[in-house]
């Protein structure tokens, strides 16, 4: 399942939140970057049908075949980044609940919940009331409420906020097991870089309701293949900032250097050099361009004024 | 080590703490609510006051309007909403962090929160009485012997005595329980209804706010006894005698429920409560 | 322990808990917690449940310790001298809403003894290095989730405490923010702070701290770098990638090597090396890489990150 | 085989369109109350006047003797009293449309889970859960107030009707159900009518008002203070009929009154509908100017 936006505009009243966006969500996991205000809530709401875009398609392509993604309401799965629940609910009242609003009938709506309850790993917890979850738990009674209704496309808002180290690593493979097992699309949209690498195969960077970023995670952190960051103990060790011909060393920080090298040139003369020094390697590899520095340049292009 | 400031004094503190609750409470839009009683019910009494035919007249009219509503319903309903915000309120959300991390006395911080509702509280009951008595007062054939003015005065005593007590009581239940409002509802139907019917003399009256209330009204306006029954229906019996002094009465009162909340808010352990 | 304060002659620790334990009825939260923290910037990390924020509770002094002493900057915790060098940005939500972030900065700032026009200009500077400038006179119930961040380490940092606790301070920032923020927190020491933070998101809690505190179940499990509380575990074999020309004969080398444990092949021409024996194993790869023909081209450590021994202590 | 059941989406059943879909929501909302302690026993004792009213009749028609002596006789003597003549409509609604008890139970009962519900969603952010999910704002009121209403109704319709029955049952023959069946039947389209506008103002504040508190409070100073205003302004002035415009719940209990066909005094039906009425379009209108979908999400 593929949504695709064509030249959607978002405005409230004289404000243009979201201006002519065309970009695709593919199957797998997506994730969306922006800074706060940067349209990505409009798209989602848009999405939701929660605001009509004043311009523009959305399309839902599945098995080759184009709708109108006005008509497909009911295929979203929604997981809001604030904390929400049902005040009075158990998780799995809250649950079954909100898949019956979905437009699940009554049985389908409590198998599915006790399912995905199961799934996100509530099921000893389902019976108690959601008010006294603690924020992990809450965090997944959300993503499980957002499931219920099996929905193709899932939208899930900051799903690893307030979770520990531990949960947040589940949360993580859980998403990645939804789209890679279950053959969702998954959006992510999130302000934790880290997440984003770890599982999603896709990114679109937004800033001010433009798309300035879109493509593979794997692409767009290529390395370039000629410079490489070299990490050397003991950490005061100075290195010659030419060792041979073709290899130049540049010091960063304590134990760390960047070397540029030629594609052809062979690292032993590096090596050399570092023996030569009385140092030994803790770490060689190419430079990547991370995620980070790819959303630094991005969104510091579009804004030539640059914040203090 | 720089020499900091260790604080606000405790005086400044309870005006600081004051002028926050203030500031904050205003903004409560309950207010649009109060205010449309406070101005809808002088003009409805304006208008309908033509009507009054008997020998009511405008002391009797104001008296019980007065009385009925703002004595019995908005004074201890905002005071008390007001001062559960204040307190339990920021305790509820948890800004109380906020709060509690500053280099001041929490105590000065619970005084200063108990004067702003008792003020805003007294003031809203004053200017209430205020709004209505000169509804009242302008129409003139309402008062055939001149208008007298100190059943104004007498009202405003009571009104800023009520809003102080119960502002008290607020910032106790504020302080102390988890489900203040509850008990606060408690309080107002449950113990001071029940004592309400209790015969003049029994001790329960003493625990409540409405019956000082009561003698102190009872000692500032000097009804007839139509006028006294229109406005306490329970009662069989007054006598002046029983008037005592309810002041000293209010003031045992608010004083215990203050220092009995400041117990509890000054606890060196506040963690923060569950969201009901 | 590494610390600036020690060796600096300074006497005092900023934060000094000693042996401190907590109960809440029977239920123990805390057992024989000793943790202190200098000029620097230290992590506390852990499971939730573990007991950070009780820790964090009886750092700023909003809990008594049941027993042992805890000292602000030479004040007992709690203690009005205590409260008034100390900061917490703490993790709840909610601020005065109706409020707009310079005024409730400089209301926060009153009770320091500070006057007003002096608290709002304080507040007013504080909200603007923490990037709020524009947004500042806005009501906070307009702000999103970054900006309510700003506010609230605003009104923690605005009056320069001396101890600064930040739970979860990244949270609701977006990615530049994120990075101008922990730049701003890895100074804070310059100036005489010493930062007590919390993050679950290890990666970046990483760059920002000196030395990290692991919790488990109310005790300090770990704490110091974490290259220290790395080679510490001897336990677990470190996994080390190499990529060279020709890994087949480059892993009927090493596998002779006695740091070597196992050798597993990656996809294209990566090995996976499972090593023992640390400062040996690089010595040996540093003298192997000066040979080894066509040299080699990635030596990658796959587990010395903090999130990596988070997970062997704790997974 | 091995069976992955998340994957296997046999046995679906066809969706649920249109209306249908949100009635769960009104069931929770009406489920709610009996879930907890609390929430039963509030439910019991708001059940108290008609229980009283229960032992009366009881003693009328002498299944059960007790009390002092001549209790029954003295009961059954009064039954020339309008209240207290089981063979007419006011016996079942008086218990009901009273100050005391009716109202005070009434309050409590709305107090505290009515005018609660729409405000305690908003602090926990629910609005975000529903309406994301295609519920529309006045789908949500609608379900809210019909949940709410329930509630309400299994206390003002149920008693009065169950107590009816009872006494028709224990009635000496099927005269008193036969007589009584049609002002009965009307009593209980007044009562729907009435009861569904308090909880929907009820409702509305709940909507209008930032917190639980704040709306509970508002609640209680509208129905208490209009009540004290109606009373007050009526006794000072010789106006009774002032009292069904004043009072909010004066002028309920005065068209559930037209409504059965009870013969009253002194009041005006028209001024009460205009009351009612009044009340529930303001408080609506308001309401429906706070709840709006940019809620859900900020």
């Amino acid at each position: 399942m593929r949504i695709e936006l064509e030249g959607v505009t978002i405005r409230y009243g004289e404000r243009i939140a979201v201006s002519e966006l065309s970009t695709s969500f593919p199957p797998g996991t997506v994730g969306l970057l922006g800074r706060n205000g940067a349209g990505k809530s409009s798209v989602l709401k848009a999405l939701l049908g929660l605001v009509r875009p004043s311009a523009g398609r959305m399309w839902l392509v599945q098995d080759g075949r184009r709708q109108d993604f006005g008509t497909t309401r009911g295929r979203v799965g929604y997981m809001p980044e604030r904390d929400a629940h049902l005040p009075a609910a158990t998780g799995f009242e809250m649950v079954s609940l909100l898949g019956m609003l979905s437009g699940m009938p009554r049985r389908d709506a409590w198998r599915r919940a006790h399912e995905v309850l199961f799934l996100v790993g509530l099921e000893e917890q389902r019976y108690r009331a959601v008010a006294g979850y603690s924020a992990g738990m809450r965090q997944k009674a959300k993503l499980a409420a957002a499931l219920v209704h099996d929905p193709g496309l899932l939208f899930l808002d900051e799903p690893t906020n307030g979770l520990d180290p531990q949960a947040r690593a589940d949360m993580l493979a859980l998403v990645g097991r939804l789209a890679r097992e279950l053959g969702k699309s998954v959006v992510l949209s999130t302000h934790i870089l880290q997440d984003v690498e770890s599982v999603c195969d896709h990114v679109v960077v937004l800033e001010a309701g433009k798309v300035v970023v879109a493509g593979e995670v794997a692409d767009l952190t290529e390395s370039t293949g000629r410079e490489y960051q070299l990490a050397v103990e003991p950490s005061d060790l100075e290195l010659p900032a030419s060792p041979a011909p073709g290899i130049t060393v540049r010091r960063e920080g304590p134990g760390q250097f960047t070397v540029g090298l030629v594609a052809s040139m062979d690292t032993c003369a590096l090596f050399a050099a570092l023996r030569a020094a009385g140092g030994r390697v803790r770490s060689l590899a190419p430079r990547r361009r991370t995620l980070e520095q790819v959303f630094v340049t991005a969104v510091r292009r579009e804004l030539p004024e640059a914040r203090p | 080590m720089t020499t900091k400031p260790q604080g606000l004094g405790s005086l400044a503190t309870i005006v600081e703490s004051a002028r926050q609750t203030w500031n904050l409470s205003r903004r409560d839009r309950l207010w649009w609510f109060v205010a449309a009683i406070l101005v809808l019910v002088p003009a409805l009494a304006f208008v309908l006051a033509g009507r009054a035919e008997d020998g009511l007249g405008g002391r009797g009219l104001f008296c019980l309007m007065a009385w009925w509503l703002h004595g019995t319903v908005i004074v201890p309903w905002l005071t008390l909403y007001l001062g559960v915000q204040a307190v339990h309120g920021r305790i509820e959300d948890r800004t109380f962090q906020y709060l509690f991390l500053r280099p001041v006395r929490k105590v000065a911080l619970l005084a200063g929160n108990w004067i702003a509702v008792a003020s805003m509280a007294g003031g809203t009951g004053v200017l209430g009485m205020g709004l209505l008595f000169g509804a009242v007062a302008l129409r003139g054939d309402l008062w055939p012997d001149g208008i007298e003015w100190g059943l104004a005065g007498a009202f405003a005593v009571v009104a800023g005595a009520a809003a102080a007590a119960y502002a008290a009581v607020a910032v106790l239940f504020g302080a102390f329980f988890r489900r203040p409002l509850v008990w606060a509802a408690f309080f107002v139907v449950g113990v001071q209804m029940l004592a309400a019917n209790l015969p003049v003399s029994a001790g329960l009256r003493r625990l409540t706010i409405t019956d000082p209330l009561r003698r102190l009204l009872l000692d500032g306006i000097e009804p007839d006894r139509r006028l006294a029954q229109m406005l306490w229906p329970a009662e069989r019996d007054f006598r002046p005698e029983l008037i005592e002094h309810p002041l000293r009465d209010l003031l045992l009162l608010g004083g215990l429920c203050l220092v009995a909340a400041g117990m509890a808010y000054a606890r060196t352990e506040y963690d923060s409560r569950e969201r009901e | 322990m590494t610390s600036t304060a020690a060796s600096s002659g300074l006497p005092d620790w900023i934060l000094d808990c000693e042996r401190i334990s907590k109960w809440y009825g029977p239920i123990s939260a805390l057992t024989d917690v000793t943790l202190r923290v200098g000029r620097e910037v230290v992590g506390l990390v852990g499971r939730s449940g573990a007991g950070k924020s009780t820790l964090m509770k009886l750092a700023v002094g909003l809990l008594r310790p049941s027993q042992g002493s805890i000292r602000v900057a030479g004040h007992p915790a709690g203690s009005r001298g205590a409260r008034a060098c100390s900061g917490l940005c703490p993790d709840t939500e909610r601020l005065y809403d109706a409020l707009s972030g310079v005024d409730f900065v400089a209301w926060m700032l009153r009770y320091h003894g500070l006057g007003h026009r002096e608290c709002r200009e304080r507040s007013a500077a504080t909200l603007t290095e923490l990037g709020l400038g524009e947004h500042m006179h806005r009501p906070i119930r307009e702000y999103s989730k970054g900006m309510r961040q700003r506010v609230r380490l605003a009104q923690a940092l605005a009056h320069r405490p001396r101890f600064a606790l930040l739970d979860e301070p990244m949270t609701g920032l977006d990615p530049l923010a994120r990075r101008e923020l922990g730049e701003r927190i890895r100074r804070l020491p310059e100036q005489g702070v010493g930062v007590l933070v919390s993050s679950h998101v290890l990666q970046e809690l990483q760059g920002l701290v000196d030395r990290v505190v692991m919790l488990h179940q109310g005790r300090v499990l770990a704490e110091g770098t974490v290259a220290e509380i790395r080679e510490q575990m001897p336990a677990a074999p470190h996994r080390v990638r190499i990529g060279a020309a020709d890994p087949r004969r480059l892993a009927a080398e090493l596998v002779h090597w006695p740091s070597v444990q196992g050798v597993r092949f990656g996809d294209s021409s990566v090995l996976e090396l499972s090593v023992t024996g640390e400062p040996d194993f690089y010595i040996a790869l540093t003298e192997l890489g000066t040979r080894w023909p066509g040299g080699l081209r990635e030596i990658t450590p796959l587990d010395d990150d903090l999130a990596s021994v988070f997970g062997y202590l704790l997974g | 085989m091995i069976h992955d059941w998340l994957k296997e989406r046999s046995g679906r059943g066809a969706e649920v369109s249109g209306w249908r879909r949100s009635w769960p929501l009104a069931q929770a909302e009406f489920l709610t109350l009996f879930r907890s302690r609390w929430g039963v026993a509030l439910f019991l004792l708001c059940l108290f006047p008609g229980l009283g009213r229960l032992v009366m009749l009881l003693i009328i028609f002498g299944v059960v003797n007790f009390g002092p002596v001549g209790l029954r006789a003295r009961l059954q003597n009064r039954a020339e009293i309008p209240g207290l003549d089981p063979s007419r409509v006011d016996f079942y609604l008086e218990p009901v449309v009273s100050v005391m008890p009716g109202m005070v139970f009434f309050l409590l009962l709305t107090s505290l889970v009515v005018a609660r519900t729409i405000a305690r969603d908003r602090l926990a952010n629910a609005m975000e859960l529903y309406w994301t999910r295609g519920l529309s704002p006045l789908a949500y009121v609608a379900c809210k107030w019909l949940g709410g209403w329930l509630v309400v109704a299994s206390i003002t319709v149920m008693v009065p009707l169950a107590l009816w029955l009872t006494a028709g049952f224990l009635a000496e023959d099927w005269s008193l159900l036969a007589t009584s069946a049609g002002g009965m039947a009307r009593a209980a389209v007044g009562l729907v009518v009435v009861s569904a506008a308090w909880t929907g103002i009820c409702l509305a504040l709940s909507a209008i008002c930032g917190s639980p508190n704040a709306a509970m409070v508002a609640w209680s100073m509208l129905l208490v203070g209009s009540s004290a205003v109606g009373v007050v302004l009526a006794s000072a002035l010789r106006e009774p009929w002032l009292r069904s415009c004043l009072s909010l719940w004066e002028a309920g209990t005065v068209v559930v009154r037209a409504i059965a066909g009870v013969p009253q005094r002194g009041v005006s039906i028209p001024g009460a509908c205009a009351m009612l009425a009044g009340c529930l379009i303001v408080t609506m209108l308001l309401a429906r100017s706070r709840l709006r979908l940019e809620e859900a999400l900020r």
